[in-house]
């Protein structure tokens, strides 16, 4: 494993590289990985720890007395304290909850909470960036319970158009949020209208999908009740989300899925939820993903989140002018202008180039870029479009991918000019 | 890898830069339906007049990639002017056409394979590529769709 | 990889054995697994399809149109194809549902049935001998909804009695029933019973866990209506679970979770759902994990699940016979005498001896049993136990495993003795 | 790895076998309360007879393993005659040590660790080892946490 230097040194992104086997294509291409918003590569260090429990200690957790069992649990909780500690839970053990994905992680909520916390005509707000993973479960709870939803608009700078925050935060039951958009990049002012949510008596949940894998977090000072999030944007495997919570309202809040391990005792009338966090990890849960997801925080760690940021947004404002002097008008780029409140993420429309075509086109120079809605269709009707082309960034980019993608989008300019 | 001379052959780039029969019909006369690509947020209005059973007149509205809009340029001056009958016998040659990747890729529709002749598909047959790029066979597939649902409406 | 001979020749479980790297532990003592039916170990194969995976081709799925996007979508979907013939589902492209586990798979029914199916009053069928998988998800219905859960009782030979079933699937809304218990290995008659509550009228689930990684299975001849499973009881991943359902009952239900993915538009006000099977598929699914899972159909479908099924027939007997013959009054082994009857599980109690202590106590010769209530309390009360002792196999698993697990115990009964 | 000789102390295998105060008490004037194991099943129902605010004298009923029964065992000697001052002090001292591991393993209560004698924990220190069997802790304070249990529901 690579120690990656001191603290305060920039990212060494070809020692970085060395550890993911991807970009070594059996075709010798080269590969300008720059969609990590959809989905991050992995490192060895995740898959070897993987492989690592399969080979040697694999049995279900939980249940089992022998030591395979025994040893299988213990990386399995430590995983979580792992993940815990990485985003400053106070209590990681109770608090962190696995699921299958972000997804999940919402859902899990916006399933519980109709079970009891909102009621007809209560009031959720939400955004008009979220992700839909952040607006769909709370349309199934208004559908099934009537509550009503109210949106923070976006304005024409990519930011939450706060000034009538007070009111759309009136009586509000909850406040579901993402920190970081998916589509402008925009990081949102979370821990700021979290007070303001909680003056208002509200439950704040924020959507950390696209911040996690990214900023240093800390879920006191985000201020936040619940945070979602996902391991395959983080390092990590596919099959595995996370949700934190504060442990009073988790223990409030009714399981959601029924099954093996969420159990005190059951019999043929009826049954008691088990304690935190068990309580909502229904069935076998994803172990080796959680282990997996406990090499890539270690991964994450060594690096140090804070120097991660430096390098995504020295990559950031490096692809925003090589864009802005190589295209000018016919380029448009969504979202904030200062960089600093941006993921790193850029979204942009080509003059009279449909994202599908660029991206097919980028994708002939190794460029793998994202085109269509993001999965954000209400904000794609906010900018106008049915789709845009979006280049996003991990530790393992560098300014060669965004030349990579310059030069190719120039190619597509050239074949649809 | 299939090169991207496959996929943007001459016609389709023809027929995404000049459209036909682009616009839209007041309803009525016309019969319409809307269709969104999923995968893309692409959305296409189809207008169809109908006259007995032949296609009088048809317009398309919406957004959409090159591959999206040249196909739904190319249904148009294929289907106007048909009757349903051709236009039904088209549309299963075209799905034929578009399902050779149905099994490994996304693709759902379980499409019947049908016997045709290339002079039968016309210009249709510049999409042909698009199979070797089973994400964008969606995309040559909607306007097709959306013709289907409008017509499908309309009997309902 | 092994091919394992001809169809007709019995498994050779010492080429077997080397595909399983846990065989080999790190400190050279021999591993005597005996709990494949709480999880399966995983072969080489599966691990390097995922390996390869996520080394060449890892992208999110669906929604790019980059060559690994294409890619990673035709492996994903490809998997969904391969699971769908091995249970020979009619439309493996609309039919085949990927969940984290057989749990959820469950859940998403109850939830989905729960809303529009289901109303007050309506009559749930279960046996006495289901997994808390196929309980709690019906009793958290029943507090929601206020439905009536009858049981099928179990006889004092482990067999579903169905003197009065006539009465018990009188106007049955749904009858959800284990195809083989993880407890008294209870092979049920379910294509006959899905008959009867057809008749009456009724949806048939089948929950497929302990089945269909030891039995061929074809949905159709099954006659169920729908069939939850999970991937690691059939040398598959952990993270991964399977639903499969008749399409044109899937599409009458509403999706269970919000999110990505299995939505055709979003706004603000509403959402309308997406196409089979990625309506039930919220958020990124568990893509690693479906290749995964689909390399281990492949290892079971080379052996041939007929020969798996005379190899864990011949264990079983062997393993029933030494039981009994080495001690004979003080043992009790649960089920039905005939082993035809049965799968690969022997669930036992030991003369005054609690199963924590059998299973600690063989756990220092490496031999792994599972210890306790293995998620079926109701049915541990109808046994009058709190717990039993279990051994279960695969097709790694052979007669030195049981000679372990008898010497093993009478150390045990020499310890507590 | 830890052998069995670690877990299976001579005591515990005489409390296991010869149980101390099993039995039952009619409630009231006994209070009581049901515990369960979520891992294993196992249930134990504890009386207790207080007078004033001491324990007079307790009982115990259920199944389990050799150490939930032995623990159970022991306890009730441990506390019988005790103030519910004296049971508090030994209730820390038994979970501080059982929460050796509490870190890595499964256990969830974040136990503040006190400072104790080998001598007030008295045969208590047989379960010890168990510490070294992260799964049969919850064994260990079965009954522990359900006489809490009890003594809680009658102060609410
Ligand atoms: C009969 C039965 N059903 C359901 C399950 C649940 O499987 P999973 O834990 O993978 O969801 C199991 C296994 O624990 C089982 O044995
Ligand atoms: C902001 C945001 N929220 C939620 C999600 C959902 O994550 P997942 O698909 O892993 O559930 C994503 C990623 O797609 C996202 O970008």
């Amino acid at each position: 494993m690579n120690t990656h230097g001191l603290e305060a040194k920039p990212l060494n992104v070809s020692d970085i590289r060395k550890d993911f086997p991807i970009f070594s294509q059996p075709d010798g291409k080269s590969l300008y990985f720059l969609d990590s918003a959809a989905s991050s590569q992995k490192p060895l260090q995740v898959l070897n720890a993987m492989d690592n429990y399969y080979c040697t200690t694999h049995a279900n957790v939980h249940r089992g007395v022998y030591r395979l069992a025994e040893q299988a649990t213990e990386l399995y909780e430590s995983a979580r304290g792992k993940i815990g500690r990485f985003i400053g839970a106070p209590n990681p053990s109770r608090e962190i909850i696995f699921t299958k994905n972000a997804t999940e992680s919402i859902n899990l909520l916006s399933n519980s909470l109709s079970r009891g916390t909102l009621k007809r005509g209560d009031v959720v707000v939400l955004t008009e960036m979220e992700h839909h993973a952040n607006l769909v479960p709370w349309l199934i709870a208004k559908e099934q319970l009537g509550i009503e939803i109210r949106y923070i608009m976006v304005d024409e700078n990519g930011y939450l158009n706060l000034d009538n925050i007070d009111e759309v935060l009136r009586n509000a039951k909850i406040l579901s949020i993402t920190l970081a958009s998916n589509v402008l990049g925009t990081i949102n002012p979370v821990s700021q209208l979290a007070e303001l949510a909680h003056k208002n008596g509200a439950i704040v949940i924020g959507d950390g999908a696209q911040f996690v894998p990214h900023v240093a977090t800390n879920v006191t000072a985000l201020g936040v009740d619940f945070l979602a999030f996902t391991g395959h944007k983080m390092l990590g495997p596919t099959g595995i989300g996370i949700l934190w919570g504060k442990s009073a309202l988790l223990d409030s809040l009714p399981p959601f899925m029924g099954g093996g391990d969420m159990i005190t005792d059951v019999t043929l009338d009826g049954f008691s939820p088990n304690e935190l966090p068990w309580k909502f990890e229904a069935g076998t849960p994803p172990i080796a993903e959680a282990i997996g997801l406990g090499a890539a925080i270690d991964y994450l760690e060594n690096l140090g989140m804070d120097r991660i940021r430096e390098h995504e947004l020295e990559l950031l404002s490096y692809g925003i002018e090589m864009l802005e002097s190589n295209f000018g008008e016919n380029i448009t780029i969504h979202g904030p202008r200062n960089i600093n409140d941006r993921g790193g993420v850029i979204s942009f429309d080509f003059k009279d180039i449909h994202p599908h075509d660029i991206s097919q086109i980028l994708d002939q120079s190794g460029v793998c870029v994202r085109a269509g809605h993001h999965c954000a269709k209400p904000l794609m009707r906010h900018l106008g479009v049915a789709a845009t082309a979006r280049a996003s960034f991990h530790i393992y980019n560098e300014q060669s991918d965004i030349d990579a993608l310059i030069d190719a989008l120039a190619k597509a300019q050239a074949f649809f000019g | 890898m299939p090169g991207l001379e496959d996929l943007y052959r001459e016609i389709i780039l023809d027929h995404y830069k000049n459209p036909r029969n682009e616009g839209e019909f007041p309803t009525p006369p016309a019969i319409k339906a809307e269709g969104h690509n999923p995968l893309c947020g692409d959305e296409l209005t189809v207008y169809v007049i109908l006259e007995g059973s032949v296609i009088k007149d048809i317009r398309i509205a919406g957004q959409g990639c090159s591959i999206s809009r040249s196909s739904a340029s190319l249904m148009s001056v294929a289907v106007k002017g048909k009757t349903l009958q051709e236009v039904d016998r088209l549309l299963s040659i075209f799905k034929s056409m578009m399902s050779i990747s149905t099994n490994t890729s996304g693709e759902t529709e379980a499409v019947d394979p049908v016997e045709y002749s290339e002079r039968e598909l016309g210009e249709l047959i510049a999409l042909q590529g698009v199979v070797k790029f089973p994400v964008r066979i969606k995309c040559a597939t909607l306007s097709w769709n959306t013709l289907v649902q409008a017509l499908e409406d309309r009997a309902s």
